[in-house]
């Protein structure tokens, strides 16, 4: 497959097709290809984790020209949202889909699009998902917990919050000019990291990502204190799929759940 | 009765509520002489639209001990859908402050009509007496003091942590 | 598929030739029949023009035997009787206190989950092209004119099929069976039902203007579903023509009898030669 | 640093009776910022006001807090004293100290403690407030008029006589509505055409209307006092300047026998046509779908040759033109329940039992109307369909699909009742030994002399009324037989009628329901246009600068229509009393650098108000993509702000830093 990759990336180049190839180098690092030779740098392996997406809102990427973007089944999700937010065009951009069985990434267990669906050109083939592992989660497992037991473990998961914002530089769906985090005028998230702040940014953040958040679990991976930052992510995508039945980024045409309403919206919890 | 018990926990109340149905319940209330507890301080918005579920943290970060949010019923929204939006928000909002574990019991949605100000006393009264009953928020006011890392261990955490909490 | 089946006091006494047909078509299409044990009278218009409460009871126990033998749904071929088990099931279902009540009435406890079917409902859970596919003999030549009476659609909120006032599904059925419908203007008018014994003239007369007007549009036989109707129309057609001294002869057929005979049932399996006017 | 005044007041012992009004100024004067802070038995009184203006003259202040009773009572009195003493007057707050806190509670002690809270809320909010603007907004003092119908007729004329141009578009080859093809009118029996026909030549000759007939409003675009809209003329074939309506070509069409819309289906007309002799404008149009030179574009063409003027034009296209206007007047009426058919929303398919459509005897009222008129297909004379013969026995059959949710509409169509007495007195002055039937459920007559014009019907006219419905129709020996019942007889009817006439019910104009969306106007489920305000603001709607009247709006009889047509017209030239409208400028604003495109807002806007929009530099150079709003249509609900993640939406009077300042203020 990475052979196939090169060819394909030094053809979308030196046809001129694209200036930009986003794509996996060594060891799965991101790697921005903009001469047909480098295509040679390009690698496809079970280290090729990040999702690239994020590049594509990035000003200095832009710049480069016009791209052409590797991506996995569960990377593209986020191309679906960022199309919908009108953060891309999605006509003048190239997808390179990887047909994927896994990188090894805990998401991929329950990964449920393997094969890309609405790329330009499928790398590979790969088999139909199988069914997600039975069986508690994560989420099940805190959710099973006491109100009071779930604060007392994000206490100690915040407390370890130095506020890097890493979470939010991975995320393809983070693409705020001025993150509201920034805003001084009111500051509206105490910007200390104290477990005030903390808790204020990290309940901004998921929600900032409610019914959009594509699950790629970018955001725990970077986190350098270890937070299960996706498990509040997740919980939002279970309600967004109970109430709504939407899930980000898996239909093109589905229209977005903010910004909408709807009469039969549930207000069992209004008095 | 509003008299406070002497020395009784006086909970502190922040209702966020529209301009054109809860305020003037409220006002209606007045009026008629319908008598509540004073712990709740109003904040006027145009609209339930407006209200961000940020004010409803910082209600939290000063120190309140329960929150309203108050609109106009389904149908009767001054600008139409303002409410339908808001309505939407707190559907899901919901679901995060759960899985964090915060004490949703302190936040309260309600519809009153500016016809509404029996139900406006009503709220105010049941809205207080729970939140009395419950005591001070003192898991939440309690993270304004704490510094970070004698929080607690990373380990208190981790245990639950299994690798497809990654997800 | 197997019914419940309500016969109702007519297709036990006068009727029975139209249980006959009701039963041979039936079975004929691989519909089974299964009586409901301890059935009782349905009240008819006796019961609510007497007393509210009885005309609720009795088609309540109905109900609730049938429910007891864990039918779904059940066929009354007598329109009167699925009115006013129809009826009865609708109070019951939407009133909990009168549920109970009439639970305590009849001795039996029920939530009224059993639904009721008419004659043509039942061709219609067939399916008509099912029926269609079956039909060994097509009625050619026949041209019927369908005649609901009172009581198969209305009142509408009761009955919930078809168009109360300009009905087509027993046309439909017809058509299936290869035969033709005539467009005429009695479908839904009455033929003096139980003024049989009560004022047979009035009877009469609606009768007579019935098959005159049946006949003027071309019909060559009536279709009914209903035993009062079919009653009035064929045993008291001769009372007609000697009161009118106007020749009808005109053959009423039970919808069940041409969906039989379409099946190549015999008349007689069919009870139809036990019908007063038989021209065959 | 801000200086603030506040001002407490006792309300006579409204306030001061549970608040401690001396303690709790004594108390806000110690706060930062606030210069000075007095207490006043009245202060919305003449002298409390003086009071207030004198200390921001002499403490020079910039902003103002008033602790007194509901700002719904007295924001507005308070802004306009501040205003005269040179505050700005959104830079005034107020403290609900009564409704809020002296009127619903007793304990002195608490309710002072809440009293100074809710002032130090507002002396928070204040600091923040910034001074704003009323905004502007240029209105084209212009007039859009959708509909030619009597109530688009009065609006029209109205606007233009009070001074300004007025744009009118009628989708039919001519104005005049159901109108003009009524006979007579109740409840005076006057000529429909003799008081329509001389406001239609106005309309025609009017300096100010310009009129587009077979025309539609194609797109809708602006908002309140500025809106572009697009109307599709549709091909005619006919050059109405040249053409001098003589008439030479329809006499000359050999296509002679088609239904005639003007006359439902009861006359005919030729291909090339004027729907009726009093046509606003007096040109024909050719009917392309019986044309034979149009259809087979050969042939034929003699309409063309015998037109001296040569106004004919087959190779005519389809045309869109564009025009300005401020305000929009939507006329667009009503028509008839289609009966026993499909109705335009798919809906009820209810009365094949009257065999309309089957029979050519049983006929709607308004072809009636054309039976009874004068200058109607019979030229007055009531006659049956099918043979010509004069009907001894009419059946009228009201609440055809109205009042009726089981088979039709569940709303009362409120004319009927009138005009079925019309036609039953008509009848009758017109078939001297003929018998007038009326199948109603009850009698509506409400309105001046309708009740009077009801009776004389039945007493003079001697129209047979049965209160009760009727279940079929039917031919039988070339007479229609009616069979229905008299409930309060308690007996079933069956009348042998030569004519049976249907009173439809009224339900909206076909295609309202599009003009709607593209007006941002809301409609109810039969597609009725709904009003902002059932009893204060009738004839205005959701989206700000479009009015409407007549039967659109709900059915109605030709008074109402036209009142309401002057109320809709009325409101359209108090717009154009000013140059410029001003509106509240507590609206919403997009800090268009920091915004990131995702356009949420744009989404959410219940007005639509939220444009995506390029911010370029001063050169006209591309920067990025924003969204924009419009403060034209802005209503201020701020919703954009709460769903705008990097919170670059805001709104003015109500901004993120007033109100967490007051927020933060309970600490």
């Amino acid at each position: 497959m990475t052979e196939r990759l090169r060819q394909t990336a030094a053809r979308l180049l030196s046809e001129g097709k694209v200036q930009l190839v986003i794509g996996y180098g060594a060891a799965g690092r991101p790697a921005l290809i903009t001469k047909a030779e480098d295509a040679e740098k390009l690698e496809w392996n079970d280290r090729c984790l990040a999702n690239l997406a994020v590049y594509l809102t990035r000003k200095e990427v832009k710049a480069l020209g016009k791209a052409a973007i590797v991506v996995k089944g569960c990377d593209e999700r986020a191309l679906v949202v960022l199309e919908k937010e009108s953060q891309i065009d999605r006509g003048a951009l190239y997808v390179i889909g990887m047909a994927c069985d896994g990188v090894g990434a805990p998401k991929c267990g329950r990964c449920q699009v393997h094969t890309p669906r609405f790329a330009d050109e499928v790398i590979g083939t790969q088999a139909e998902p199988p069914a997600p592992p039975a069986g508690p989660n994560g989420l099940d497992r805190l959710m099973a917990k006491s109100s009071a037991e779930r604060w007392a473990f994000w206490n100690a998961e915040f407390a370890r919050c130095v506020k890097c914002y890493a979470c939010r530089q991975v995320c393809p769906l983070c693409y705020c000019e001025r993150c509201i985090a920034d805003k001084n005028r009111p500051v509206v998230i105490d910007t200390s990291a104290t477990p005030k702040g903390n808790f204020a940014w990290h309940i901004t953040r998921a929600f900032h990502l409610a019914a959009r958040c594509v699950g790629c679990g970018e955001c725990t991976r970077a986190c350098p204190a270890g937070i299960p930052l996706g498990l509040l992510n997740q919980s939002l995508a279970q309600a967004t799929e109970a109430h709504f039945g939407y899930r980000p980024g898996m239909d093109r045409q589905a229209e977005p759940v903010f910004g909408a309403w709807s009469p039969a919206d549930k207000e069992d919890f209004i008095g | 009765m509003s008299e406070p018990m002497p020395m009784s926990f006086e909970p502190k109340i922040i209702a966020f509520v529209c301009n054109w149905c809860t305020y003037l319940g409220a006002d209606l209330a007045g009026t008629n002489r319908l008598e509540y507890p004073p712990n709740v301080r109003i904040i006027r918005l145009p609209c339930t639209g407006r209200i961000d579920f940020n004010l409803l943290v910082k209600a939290f970060e000063i120190g309140a001990d329960a929150v309203l949010v108050s609109g106009c019923h389904p149908g009767d929204c001054h600008y139409t859908a303002g409410n339908f939006h808001a309505r939407r928000r707190w559907m899901l909002f919901r679901s995060l402050l759960e899985t964090l574990g915060i004490e949703t019991e302190r936040i309260h949605f309600t519809w009153i009509s500016a016809a509404e100000g029996k139900k406006f006393q009503q709220v105010i009264g049941e809205i207080t007496a729970t939140a009395r009953a419950m005591g001070p928020y003192a898991a939440y006011q309690g993270l304004s003091q704490v510094q970070v890392g004698q929080a607690s261990t990373p380990a208190a955490g981790l245990q639950t942590r299994q690798p497809e909490d990654a997800q | 598929m197997e019914l419940g089946y309500y016969p109702g006091c007519a297709l036990h006494g006068t009727s029975n030739d139209y249980e006959d047909s009701v039963r041979a078509c039936l079975d004929a299409l691989g519909v089974g029949l299964k009586e409901v044990n301890d059935w009782i009278c349905c009240g008819a218009t006796a019961a609510h023009s007497i007393n509210h409460k009885l005309s609720i009871a009795l088609p309540a126990r109905n109900l609730a035997l049938a429910e007891r033998e864990g039918f779904g749904e059940i066929l009354a071929p007598c329109p009167m009787c699925s009115m006013e088990l129809l009826k009865a099931s609708d109070l019951v279902k939407s009133d909990a206190a009168l549920r109970q009540e009439m639970g305590r009435i009849v001795e039996l406890d029920f939530e009224g989950r059993t639904s009721v079917l008419n004659l043509i409902q039942v061709f219609q859970k067939v399916g008509l092209d099912t029926i269609k596919a079956a039909v060994k003999s097509p009625l050619e030549g026949l041209k019927a004119a369908c005649y609901y009476g009172c009581l198969l659609t209305r009142p509408p909120e009761t009955l919930r099929f078809d168009d109360c006032e300009r009905p087509s599904s027993m046309e439909a059925v017809i058509a299936a069976l290869g035969g033709t419908a005539v467009e005429w203007n009695y479908k839904t008018e009455c033929c003096g039902a139980g003024m049989t014994l009560a004022n047979t003239d009035i009877v009469l007369d609606l009768s007579h203007k019935i098959l005159t007007n049946a006949a003027a549009h071309g019909a060559n036989c009536v279709v009914v579903a209903c035993p009062m109707c079919h009653v009035n129309l064929d045993m008291k057609q001769a009372d007609i023509e000697r009161r009118t001294a106007v020749r009808h002869g005109m053959t009423i057929y039970y919808l069940s009898d041409l969906v039989g005979r379409a099946l190549g049932l015999s008349d007689h399996t069919l009870g139809i030669d036990r019908h007063f006017v038989y021209g065959g | 640093m801000a200086r603030i005044g506040v001002f407490t007041c006792w309300c006579g012992e409204n306030i001061a009776r549970t608040v401690d009004v001396e303690q709790v100024s004594a108390a806000l004067g110690q706060l930062p910022g606030v210069h000075c802070s007095l207490d006043y038995k009245y202060m919305c009184s003449e002298p409390g006001q003086s009071l207030i203006q004198e200390k921001i003259k002499s403490e020079n202040l910039d902003a103002v807090v008033v602790a007194s009773c509901s700002p719904h009572m007295h924001l507005r009195t308070f802004r306009k004293t501040a205003a005269n003493a040179g505050v700005n007057p959104y830079r005034v707050e107020m403290a609900n100290i009564r409704e809020h806190c002296s009127w619903v509670h007793h304990d002195r002690a608490t309710a002072t403690t809440k009293a100074i809270d809710l002032i130090r809320m507002s002396v928070a909010k204040v600091r923040w407030d910034e001074p704003l603007e009323p905004i502007k907004v240029p209105v084209t003092r212009r007039a859009l008029v959708v509909g030619g119908g009597v109530a688009g007729i009065q609006a029209a004329l109205d606007i233009a006589d009070g001074g300004y141009e007025v744009v009118l578009v009628e989708r039919e080859p001519s104005i005049g509505g159901k109108m003009a093809g009524l006979s007579e009118t109740f409840p005076t029996l006057d000529c429909s055409q003799c008081i329509l026909t001389p406001r239609m030549v106005e309309v025609g000759q009017h300096p100010r209307i310009k009129l587009y007939t077979y025309s539609e409003v194609e797109q809708v675009e602006g908002y309140l006092g500025n809106f572009t809209i697009t109307i599709r003329k549709k091909a005619r074939y006919v050059d109405t300047k040249s053409c001098t309506g003589c008439g030479d070509c329809w006499n000359a069409c050999p296509i002679k026998r088609n239904p005639s819309e003007f006359d439902y289906g009861l006359g005919m007309r030729p291909a090339i046509y004027i729907p009726f002799p009093q046509a606003v404008p007096a040109r024909p149009v050719i009917d392309k779908e019986t044309c034979t030179r149009i259809k087979k574009g050969k042939g034929c063409g003699l309409c063309e040759k015998k037109c001296l003027t040569h106004s004919i034009h087959f190779d005519d296209q389809d045309e869109l033109v564009s025009e300005k206007v401020g305000a929009v007047v939507v006329a667009t009426g009503f028509k008839l329940y289609s009966i026993g058919q499909q109705q335009d929303d798919g809906a009820t398919t209810g009365y094949g039992e009257y065999g309309y459509g089957k029979f050519k005897d049983v006929v709607t009222s308004l072809q009636f109307e054309r039976l009874l008129s004068a200058s109607g297909p019979t030229g007055g004379r009531v006659v049956r369909p099918s043979d010509g013969k004069e009907p001894k026995n009419v059946v009228f059959l009201s609440c055809v699909g109205s009042r009726d949710d089981a088979k039709g509409l569940p709303y009362c169509s409120k004319i009927c009742c009138m005009y079925t007495a019309k036609h039953a007195m008509l009848y009758k002055h017109k078939v001297h030994d003929g018998q007038a039937h009326v199948f109603y459920m009850d009698i509506r007559a409400g309105g001046k002399n309708y009740e009077e014009f009801v009776r004389r019907a039945i007493e003079q006219d001697g129209a047979r009324y049965y209160r009760g419905r009727v279940s079929r129709i039917y031919e039988e020996n070339g007479k229609l037989v009616v069979r229905g019942a008299d409930t309060l007889a308690g007996a079933p009817v069956t009348i042998e009628a030569d004519l049976v006439v249907l009173a439809a019910a009224v339900v909206p104009a076909t295609g309202v329901r599009d003009l709607a969306r593209k007006l941002n106007v809301g409609y109810d489920q039969y597609g009725f246009l709904l009003e902002s305000h059932p009893k204060l603001r009738p004839v205005e709607t959701s989206a700000a600068g479009v009015f409407i009247c007549g039967a659109c709006q709900a059915p109605k009889d030709i008074p109402e229509a036209v009142a309401q047509a002057s109320a809709a017209a009325s409101k359209a030239l108090i717009m154009f009393g000013h140059e410029e409208l001003t509106r509240e400028p507590e609206v919403a604003r997009i800090d268009e650098k920091n915004c990131a495109a995702c356009f949420t807002c744009v989404r959410t806007c219940p007005y639509h108000a939220i444009d995506k929009a390029e911010l370029l530099t001063p050169r006209g150079v591309f920067v990025k993509r924003t969204a924009r709003v419009n403060p034209g249509l802005c209503m201020g609900c701020g919703t954009c702000v709460a769903v705008c993640p990097s919170k670059s939406a805001d709104l003015a009077g109500f901004t993120e830093q007033e109100i967490y300042a007051e927020v933060e203020a309970l600490v």
